[in-house]
């Protein structure tokens, strides 16, 4: 972990379409160990929130960093490997099999196919890793997913509404990889509906209401 | 698991992005089985349509390959772009992968995309109009330099546009005005070829242009994303 | 909108018209070309409209550079400026090159090399102010648009030089070419004076147009940063009870 | 509603993709005013089995009919007006608004605008109604598909994980859309991993495993 | 809610469909804004590649035009299935909308298109190639003879793709056999005018071929959807 003692770190943010406003006066700081809940309606801006920390969503105003560096300023790739962020939607190749993309994540950071595989058999999937991705089931994408998030061991885990499509068994998975990260140091902030699986995995929570953070 | 290994080097990075689109090349086999029979089909249509007499064609041979290669080359290059989905494009960014890279290995697999695309296109060419090749020395040079020339140039259009939905409407746009001096030199080198001239002022001309889309696809790249 | 009273300048319109005055005067005082006659005055609007053109684009690829270089959107904003100015100047050499082409070649146009290249450069910055509408956001835009801006004036020279590339109807340099200007001294030294003035007036055109993109740009920060409607207040808990 | 008693009949129904078998010998009957609850692990077959009885995937092998019709040689498109089905992901065009959207369904329907707008205003979005579908939300988007269900009224309906994505506020849309339809004599079939909440809703439960229905 | 409304008539299904493939054509402005533009480059680089000697493109212009025309037109008419979601097919399906009106729904949206592009691409050669158009009672029907072909082949292909997924790789196999037959009585008919000749045998075999499609596509329609 780097020397930094906050991994992250709004100052009154703000996210914007146009005239509309998405988040507003957003401020959240994230230390080492925290697992931080976020709840709120449709359309409150849960998501906008997760992707703005990833550094994927940029700010209309405000002053952003991760891992004390401006996420905007600095040269963002080196700051994104360290972030495990899965959306609501699976971001995978369909036309690949489930191992060769998360193969292809592994060779960007460096790892042998072999902890693919490994990854893989840690969720579930050693049976159906060549298993074309479009041919797999919605809850068989978001493990892999998981699976992606467990073998790169990200610093930071944002979780976009984690416990959907997973099974009765997978939905340990989120627990396993929350308390994984923040045992090594790291942090994970959580999205979701619901609110008991939550409670029970978050060090504290937060509500989005009308663009705000309350 | 593993505490996340090594930063692979520029050259790794770029490594894993060519690998990654010729696996879901061979997977999809869009270029293969798509947009190469559609280009061959256009060469094809050419002489039905404009009537087969032989000097004309044999005149205008050339010139429609180098058209149908330009057309369809951009096709090839911005082909991942255009079907990508925001969670795609989301996974690559966390990744980590250096903009430049990414930019390099793209054009990289386009560019041997190309070539396949290039080669049969130009053997259809050759037994449809009747054309002999000449300037074997040079032929390969100036083929290689425009499927590079393409490559760079509709990565770097699909990189400006890529983050708008709408705005792949503009590839077009922005692709046309830099393909005209790689058309210009590919037809122009291999025209002085068989007047005998020198085709050298040419190839340079497209080695210059394929340099200058390099450069400003890498310089770009980070900014590009930057912003995205 | 900001508090402070904007000032709009008036100079410019002034040395526009002087200029446009200028040129025009010019171009009817010279006697008439030998062989063209009367038709050869449209020369003087035409030629510097397209050299002004150039001039507008090679700027708007500098000030792009500087864009890239500085992050600082003035840069931008001369820019884009230049770009619009220069398309303006393409669409005036084009308008005038038809009316010309009708009389003396007996078509309002034809194939030729710079025909044809002159009216894609014109596409290609229309392409770039398209560019700069797909986006609000400041930053993107102007990172876009500067990097499309260094890359598209390539058209010049693929202009200039079509007309040597491909021997065909358009005139090739006269005043231009490499074995001295081929053109009588009154004619040569009206145009450099059509030229000057148009250049004053594309100066002119400058600065207007920059002040209005900074009013532009004032307007859209303005607007992205007022209190406009909550994304989320549009979703609110579902009324069944109204429904069945 | 029809004369016929049973709205569903699958009997030894198989679905295979190429030599894998997804769905084997499944029989099960549906009868007006059922809510059948189905669960089963990720890649079970649950979503094949809905997508089966909205005539969406053809069988293999076995009988299976709705509404008293063999679904797969009559034409199907008469039958699947009466069926209302919500899947994994949306199916809307992002490019058209959450109203054109509707509209579009209402207009294949033969209902009126009004309809649509009426509908949305019932998942609680009036006031997104004009708001492209790629500027809304996940569970916006849901909640839109929750509208189209309710606007056409369908007699047969099939629920692919309805809770996940919709907030506290709009999970009620989903035993809402159940008691309405079963209590017009319709019948749903919902398959999900929240155990809780289809047992308080469903009348009885099956489970999938290893292809077959329990 | 509402019991569920009358059942539309074909007409008013096939409307449903046209209006929305126009209403996401004007979101997107897929054709307008990309296609047309790239075709209308495309003519533009022909005379560039292939050298500027006036009477050869006087001569091939109208074939560049059609094969321009065909190429993109294809395109224009498969655009909508290619990028077509699992889960915007299974919406579609469920709406119960009758399988011939969606094709001949699709079919008239993309006709319509088609007649947009051809206009702008027609004005576009008359003034690049100095092709003076003749017979201008004829010029119209073939025009919309081919475009109504050119649609009903590419949604008709389209269609036959959709239920296989990977057989994406049939369109343009497909497609090419069927539009040669279109491209040929389009010249043909052309031709013939020019010379003075009848036009009338042509024009029917345009009108054969879209009646065929049409009625394959009609027919085919159900037995289609049947094996989605
Ligand atoms: C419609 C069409 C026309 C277009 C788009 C057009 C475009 C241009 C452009 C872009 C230039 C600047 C070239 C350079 O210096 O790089 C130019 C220069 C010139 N044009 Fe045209 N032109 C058109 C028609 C004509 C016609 C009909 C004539 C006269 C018969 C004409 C005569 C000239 C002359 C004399 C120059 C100056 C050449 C030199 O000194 O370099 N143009 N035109
Ligand atoms: N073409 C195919 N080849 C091989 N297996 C396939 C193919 N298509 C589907 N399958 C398999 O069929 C199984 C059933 O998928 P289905 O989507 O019905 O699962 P599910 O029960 O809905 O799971 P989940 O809870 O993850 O949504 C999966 O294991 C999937 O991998
Ligand atoms: N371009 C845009 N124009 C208008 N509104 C937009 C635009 N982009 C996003 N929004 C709005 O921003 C809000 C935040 O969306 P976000 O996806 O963050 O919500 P969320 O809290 O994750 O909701 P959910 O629980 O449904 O996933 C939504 O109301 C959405 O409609
Ligand atoms: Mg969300
Ligand atoms: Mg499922």
């Amino acid at each position: 972990m780097s020397g930094s003692t906050t991994l992250v770190d709004l100052e009154k943010v703000s996210v914007r379409a146009g005239a509309v406003r998405i988040l507003e006066d957003v401020s959240l700081t994230v230390h080492p160990g925290d697992a931080v809940g976020v709840f709120g309606a449709n359309g409150a801006g849960k998501t906008t929130l997760l992707r703005l920390i990833a550094t994927l969503q940029p700010p209309a105003g405000g002053r952003c960093s991760v891992f004390g560096a401006d996420m905007y300023a600095a040269d963002r790739f080196d700051i994104r490997r360290r972030i495990g962020y899965i959306g609501h939607t699976p971001g995978l190749y369909p036309e690949l099999t489930l191992l060769e993309n998360l193969a292809f994540v592994a060779d960007a950071h460096g790892l042998p196919e072999s902890e693919a595989r490994r990854a893989l058999e840690l969720v579930g999937l050693s049976g159906a890793a060549d298993r074309r991705t479009d041919h797999s089931s919605h809850g068989m994408q978001r493990r892999t997913e998981f699976a992606r998030v467990l073998m790169t061991g990200p610093d930071l885990l944002l979780l976009d509404e984690p416990h959907s499509a997973l099974d009765a068994d997978a939905v340990d998975l989120v627990d396993e990889l929350v308390h994984r990260t923040v045992e090594r140091g790291g942090a994970a902030v959580l999205v979701s509906h619901d609110r008991d699986r939550v409670n029970s995995l978050a060090t504290r929570t937060h509500e989005i209401k009308d663009g705000t953070l309350l | 698991m593993t505490d996340a290994g090594a930063t692979p080097g520029f050259f790794a990075q770029v490594m894993t992005i060519v690998r990654r689109d010729l696996l879901r090349e061979r997977r999809s086999g869009e270029v293969l089985w798509v947009t190469l029979p559609f280009g061959a089909i256009a060469l094809l249509l050419v002489p039905l349509a404009i009537g087969t007499d032989a000097p004309t064609l044999q005149r205008i041979g050339p010139g429609m390959f180098w058209v149908i290669v330009m057309l369809f080359g951009v096709l090839i290059a911005i082909r991942q772009t255009s079907a990508e989905t925001q969670a795609q494009r989301d996974m690559v960014a966390l990744t980590g992968l250096d903009p430049a890279a990414i930019f390099v290995g793209r054009s990289t697999a386009s560019f041997l995309l190309l070539v396949v695309f290039q080669t049969v296109l130009g053997a259809v060419t050759i037994v449809l109009y009747n054309v002999t090749p000449t300037g074997w020395a040079v032929l390969p040079v100036v083929l290689l330099l425009a499927a590079s020339g393409l490559a760079l140039l509709g990565t770097l259009a699909a990189s400006i546009v890529s983050t708008g939905r709408s705005a792949t409407a503009l590839v077009p746009l922005l692709v046309a005005p830099l393909s005209v001096p790689l058309l210009l030199g590919a037809t122009q080198a291999l025209e002085a070829i068989r007047l005998g001239r020198s085709s050298l002022v040419w190839v340079l001309l497209m080695a210059t242009v394929g340099l200058l889309l390099a450069v400003a696809g890498i310089l770009s790249a980070r900014p590009l994303q930057e912003t995205a | 909108m900001t508090s402070t009273q904007h000032r709009t300048t008036v100079w410019p319109w002034i040395v526009m018209a002087v200029a446009g005055l200028h040129t025009f005067v010019a171009s009817m005082t010279v006697s008439p070309d030998v062989v063209q006659g009367q038709l050869s005055r449209i020369m003087y609007v035409h030629v510097p409209a397209a050299w002004l053109a150039y001039l507008a684009f090679g700027v708007t690829m500098f000030a792009s550079a500087m864009y890239l270089w500085k992050k600082d959107f003035r840069w931008d904003r001369r820019a884009l400026a230049s770009a619009e100015i220069g398309v303006l100047f393409t669409a005036l050499a084009i308008g005038l090159g038809m009316i010309w082409a009708k009389p003396t070649w007996g078509v309002w146009w034809t194939w030729d090399a710079r025909l044809t290249l002159t009216s894609i450069m014109f596409f290609v910055y229309l392409g770039y102010l398209a560019l700069r509408r797909t986006t609000d956001n400041l930053d993107v835009r102007a990172a876009r648009s500067a990097i499309f801006g260094v890359l598209a004036v390539v058209q010049v020279p693929l202009v200039h030089f079509s007309v040597i590339w491909w021997r065909t109807l358009h005139q090739p340099p006269t005043l231009l070419n490499p074995e001295g200007p081929a053109m009588d001294t009154a004619m040569v030294i009206t145009l450099l004076i059509a030229v000057a003035s148009f250049t004053v007036i594309y100066v002119a055109m400058m600065f207007k147009r920059i002040e209005l993109a900074r009013l532009e740009d004032e307007v859209l920060v303005a607007d992205q940063t007022s209190s406009g409607p909550v994304a989320g207040q549009a979703v609110t808990a579902p009324g069944l009870t109204k429904g069945s």
